[in-house]
């Protein structure tokens, strides 16, 4: 549904002709005149690979740790508690040390550039996706206006990864996992589009910042959740297959530790392992931030409408557009995260019923109520 | 399970010939049969069993459960050490239910002797008997939810299971291998105050007993993945030898504490202390993994019951019976069944009069459980089959003694 | 039912193979000798009769064993001439049990395979056949069950000498 | 390729949204439970810093009253495993001890030795954590002392000084009386 080339070629025709965002715009002001124009947009998008990659590696970094955390309190126990010293916040630090540290494995037998490939993959494919995110109003990477297309066919890309990974550790259980993945993947993304439908029905745009923008009304509480009905259980639907493309329990049936041992990532080890790991996390938050732009309001809250009025500085307000963001983001991870440690685990038959037979009508249904209302709500304002 | 080998792919030898004078090789494309080896080290086989299962996309064909990879010779042992001296290894085939393992391996041998037990040893070997049969089941409940992939009841039950081999720790110093029932009775009396705490757990437990059930036992998720999975029919049950649990879910009421009744159990009963708990088929099939699992945690409560008949009958007393230092057992044989955590734990102890016994034989109720997979595992997926080993709550300790 | 009345039973319907009971008694005063036998009572039976006598059991209406709960062997002592093999039977609809033995001669171990009675039995013959060398005919999958397939000898006979090694690992 | 591929019968409408409501409702009430222990106070505790109350009766790392030892080997006898070894040479009364040592590599802390001491001098103390890198270490000695303790050995002397005073004195009697004999 949400072919990546297809995405490329829609993505190339409708990009903006030039960058436009406060990168640039600083750039084009303060650069040295030596600096010719056109590698104005390319230094752009290398201080901003540089800045996603950092932002999303540390939003991953921590939220390993708060993980760690949240599943100890929710168990009575404290989770890592040593290194660094207050509640051991320096855990994930050590443990990308030490999985630097391992030995690099390759198992005799496997497809050695595919396995080699694969983790490159699925990072590239998470992080890609996070160029068409916006973090601020106008701190962008790239305004695209198929930017919630770009994402999910970016994010699926990951599940190619997978499959290449688990093919080529030529283990059985590494091949059962990524089959799961491939299916279950397949299964989950009509619903997860359709649900999305909903609410960019209510936007009419596929652009991320338009669609925030959007909500800006009644003292940045306009979202979308408060404006149509039918938002709020295509929300619950898009949460539930969001858990079921990020690999998250209880739909971790491409680990399913205690089925497949640990089903795609059985051969891997030390950094190539961590790569997928945190690729889980970054797709945790991918689809954080797409519900949180989509379904609670992107950038907007009262503070950044007070802000605004008030007319404080521009990268204040772009500041405080950020952390409202990532607030909201992060009260998604950390639900998924609740979820993960109650639920037990949905076997693969059952996965696809409930990708197919339950959430694929109910989102459709979501999306024949939504459309009706706005058509409605059209009829009765014209 | 014959192991002949299928290529997936084969190239038909003769080439056709296409009309437009291409030639075409004709292959065979087969998704073949996986043969996958589940264990040694699988997490889903509870120590070290293998499973080789035989499967087709997820679903499984055939399934074998080869054992033997934690024999220690406890049957052997038996032979070679004195008759007290093999109480310490009873402990270790069972580790999960050490105190009933005791108990049978105790009353085995007693009954060769005839001795009387004192009233006050039977009660508290009751009590410390019901209290690791909640033990037991909390590991049970909890490392289902782990095979199933809930994390979170596993580490609940193992919180109550703490306080459980805390009270064991206080009354004989260890935590899982108790060696605390002797035969003749106890090795000493549970310290001041612990009968007390047994009577806090009770009503504690209680409380968090409920909480068990809401977070997991009815779990929407959990239901599907357990019910009309793994059914296994009355007669099966009955023709396998399953005992215990197992036995109750399909359906029959039985229960050697209640029907055969040794120590105190069969007054506890008609003093209506506890009932027997019996698969319905609630969420599914009479006989599924969801009435097995139930039956487990079912059953903790009718413990708590037991354990607080005994709290309130217990009186004064000695606790040793009347045993020489040196035991020497007169000759005869006997078999005891006693209703262990998994089932009936057979001791069959043959005596020559001497200090060493002739035979000790174990029947683990492990060990028949298990031999059940191979009929009901084909035709279930993969995942069900995880869940059904889960039911089954083997302890490789026992099956391979 | 107590035993005595289970042999009584047995002994009306005529059971295939019974040959007597034997019964816990005290010692014999005047013998000096004798010290008694403590323990279990049980039933002797045939070996050559063993599955037919099971299956009686099982199917007898008034005995109606559904459950054979053990089968096991013993071997009394080196010098002994035969290998006990125990059953031991259980019945939930009446709550009895009842211990049957078979004598099996040494010479040639071998005896019927109760699988077709019981199924239970299946794993419980595997374990006999490879810890006392006793061939059950008619098994319908005669592997180790507990040991390696390669071990050698039979553990649990009282004439059983332990190997110093195996496959190269010493066992000392 | 599988003729087993089954075919689950479709339900009803009802059952279906039965299905949906069940899986909802029974995940809230899950997730009320664990958040509820989110917001609480774990129970663990940090091990190394803290540490569980070790009850009078642990059955840990033996420790041996060597005082009251007589070298009577009953514990030796009672172990399972015979991972007790025990020497010590007599003189008279006293004991020079050799070793006494348990092989901790195979001992199962069964408590079988405690019981059947005569003078109740082994038991089994709260000491857990007996870690090694060299098994050979296992092997300890319980001995606090090797051979004879200062107390024995004043004992042994004045014993031994008891015994030759009485010698000499029967000595001397046998003395006086062959004098007296002689007399």
């Amino acid at each position: 549904m949400l072919n990546p080339i297809v995405t490329g070629a829609a993505l190339v025709a409708e990009a903006p002709a030039q960058g436009g965002n406060l990168t640039l715009d600083l750039l084009r002001e303060h650069a040295p005149a030596a600096l010719p124009g056109w590698s104005l947009p390319l230094i752009t998008a290398l201080i901003s690979v540089v800045i996603v990659i950092t932002v999303i590696s540390l939003l991953a970094m921590v939220s390993v740790w708060l993980e760690r955390k949240v599943s100890g309190h929710i168990q009575c126990r404290y989770g890592p508690m040593y290194a660094g010293g207050w509640h051991g916040w320096a855990q994930s630090i050590a443990d990308g040390v030490k999985l630097l540290m391992k030995e690099d494995m390759i198992p005799l037998g496997s497809d050695k550039a595919l396995f080699m490939l694969a983790p490159a993959l699925v990072l590239g494919a998470i992080f890609g996706a996070f160029v068409a995110m916006p973090l601020a109003p106008d701190f962008y990477f790239a305004d695209i206006h198929l930017g919630a297309f770009f994402i999910l066919g970016m994010s699926s890309l990951t599940t190619i990864g997978v499959v290449m990974a688990g093919w080529a550790s030529n283990s059985k259980w590494s091949l059962y996992g990524s089959m799961r993945e491939a299916a279950q993947v397949v299964a989950y993304e009509i619903p997860l589009g359709l649900s999305l439908m909903v609410p960019l029905m209510v936007a009419g745009t596929f652009n991320l910042l338009d669609a925030s923008a959007a909500q800006s009304d009644y003292w940045g509480m306009g979202w979308f959740v408060f404006k149509n009905p039918f938002v709020i259980p295509a929300g619950i639907l898009f949460f539930v297959a969001a858990l079921a493309e990020t690999k998250r329990a209880p739909f971790d049936l491409p680990e399913a530790e205690s089925e497949l041992v640990a089903g795609f990532l059985t051969e891997y080890s030390g950094i190539r392992w961590s790569f997928f790991f945190m690729e889980e996390y970054a797709a945790m938050y991918l689809m954080s931030l797409m519900a949180a732009v989509f379904f609670l309001g992107g950038f907007e809250s009262p503070v950044l409408h007070v802000a605004r009025q008030a007319e404080w500085h521009p990268i204040l307000c772009n500041l405080i557009a950020a952390t409202t963001l990532i607030a909201k983001s992060m009260f998604g991870v950390l639900v998924m995260m609740w979820v993960r440690w109650t639920l037990p685990r949905v076997r693969i038959d059952q996965v696809m019923t409930m990708g197919y037979k339950y959430l694929t009508p109910l989102a459709l249904l979501c999306a024949l109520g939504a459309a009706l209302w706005e058509a409605g709500k059209a009829w009765i304002f014209a | 399970m014959a192991t002949e080998h299928k290529p997936s792919i084969t190239f038909h030898p003769e080439p056709r010939q296409l009309p437009g004078g291409e030639r075409e090789y004709m292959m065979d494309v087969r998704t073949g049969d996986l043969e996958v080896n589940m264990g040694p080290q699988h997490p889903a086989t509870h120590g070290v069993m293998k499973i080789l299962i035989r499967t087709d996309g997820e679903m499984v064909t055939a399934a074998q459960p080869h054992l033997g990879f934690l024999h220690r010779c406890a049957e052997k042992i038996g032979e070679n050490v004195e008759w007290l001296q093999y109480l310490p290894y009873t402990d270790r085939y069972d580790y999960l239910s050490s105190m009933n393992n005791n108990l049978g391996y105790s009353m085995a041998v007693e009954k060769l002797l005839g001795v009387e037990i004192p009233r006050r040893a039977e009660m508290i070997r009751t009590i410390c008997a019901e209290l690791n049969r909640i033990a037991s089941a909390l590991v049970a409940f909890g490392t289902y939810g782990l095979d199933l992939g809930a994390f979170t009841p596993f580490l609940y039950a193992f919180r109550e299971r703490e306080w459980l081999l805390q009270i064991f720790e206080k009354a004989c110093g260890a935590r899982l291998t108790y060696s605390y029932l002797r035969i003749g009775g106890l090795f000493n009396d549970v310290p001041p105050g612990w009968l007390e705490e047994v009577a806090h757990f009770c009503d504690v437990f209680e409380e968090k007993w409920q909480e068990y059930y809401d977070l997991l036992m009815v779990n929407h998720i959990f239901v599907k993945r357990t019910a009309d999975i793994g059914v296994i029919t009355k007669e099966q049950a009955l023709d396998f030898g399953l005992t215990g649990p197992m036995l109750r879910g399909s359906g029959v009421d039985f229960d050697l504490r209640r029907d055969l009744p040794y120590m105190l159990y069969g007054e506890a009963h008609d003093a209506g202390a506890w009932k027997v708990v019996v698969g319905r088929g609630e969420k599914g099939t009479l006989g599924d993994c969801w009435d097995r699992i139930y039956v487990r945690v079912a059953e903790m409560m009718q413990s708590v019951g037991i354990v607080r008949w005994c709290l309130a009958n217990i009186e004064e007393g000695p606790v040793l019976g009347d045993i020489a230092k040196t035991l020497k057992v007169p000759e005869g044989e006997a078999y005891v069944g006693i209703e262990n955590p998994r089932g009936e734990l057979g001791h069959y102890a043959v005596s020559d009069g001497g200090k060493v016994a002739v035979r000790c034989r174990v029947r683990g109720p492990s060990f028949c459980n298990l031999a059940i997979l191979e009929d009901i595992m084909p035709g279930t997926l993969l995942g069900d089959a995880v869940a059904i080993i889960g039911s089954t709550d083997v302890v490789i300790g026992e099956t391979d003694r | 039912m107590d035993f005595q009345g289970i042999h009584d039973h047995l002994r009306a319907i005529e059971a295939p193979g019974l040959v007597r009971a034997d019964e816990p008694r005290l010692p014999n005063p005047e013998d000096k000798k004798d010290k008694g036998r403590s323990g279990d009572a049980y039933v002797v039976v045939e070996a050559a009769q063993l599955a037919s006598f099971l299956r009686v059991c099982r199917d007898d209406e008034r005995l109606a064993f559904e459950i054979l709960a053990d089968l096991t062997a013993a071997d009394p002592a080196k010098d002994a001439e035969e290998f006990w093999v125990i059953v031991q039977l259980l019945s939930v609809q009446h709550r009895h049990r009842l211990a049957i033995k078979a004598l099996v001669p040494k010479a040639s171990a071998r005896i019927p395979s109760a699988t077709g009675v019981y199924r239970a039995a299946q794993w419980h013959e595997r374990e006999c056949a490879e810890m006392f060398g006793i061939e059950f005919v008619g098994h319908p999958d005669p592997r180790n069950i507990l040991l390696p397939d390669d071990w050698e000898g039979y553990p649990l006979r009282k004439d059983y000498v332990f190997p110093t090694e195996y496959r190269g690992i010493s066992c000392q | 390729m599988s003729d087993q591929a089954t075919m689950r019968e479709p339900i009803s409408a009802r059952e279906w949204i039965k299905n949906v409501w069940d899986g909802f409702y029974t995940t809230l009430a899950g997730m009320k439970i664990t958040g509820r222990y989110l917001l609480q106070k774990p129970i663990t505790i940090q091990y190394p810093d803290e540490r569980m109350p070790i009850p009078d009766r642990y059955r840990g790392i033996h420790y041996l009253e060597q005082e009251k030892c007589i070298n009577c080997l009953a514990c030796a006898r009672a172990c399972p495993i015979d991972c007790i070894e025990m020497d010590a040479i007599r003189h008279g009364k006293e004991l020079e001890w050799v070793s006494f040592s348990v092989d901790y590599q195979k001992c199962m802390f069964c408590e079988l030795c405690v019981y059947p001491c005569p003078k109740d001098c082994i038991h089994m103390g709260t000491e857990f954590a007996f870690v090694t890198d060299d098994r050979s270490e296992l092997k300890h000695d319980l001995l606090s002392y090797k051979g004879m303790s200062r107390e024995a050995r004043i004992r042994m002397k004045e014993a031994e000084a008891k015994k030759a005073a009485k010698d000499a004195a029967k000595a001397a009697k046998g003395a006086d009386a062959k004098e007296g004999d002689d007399a």
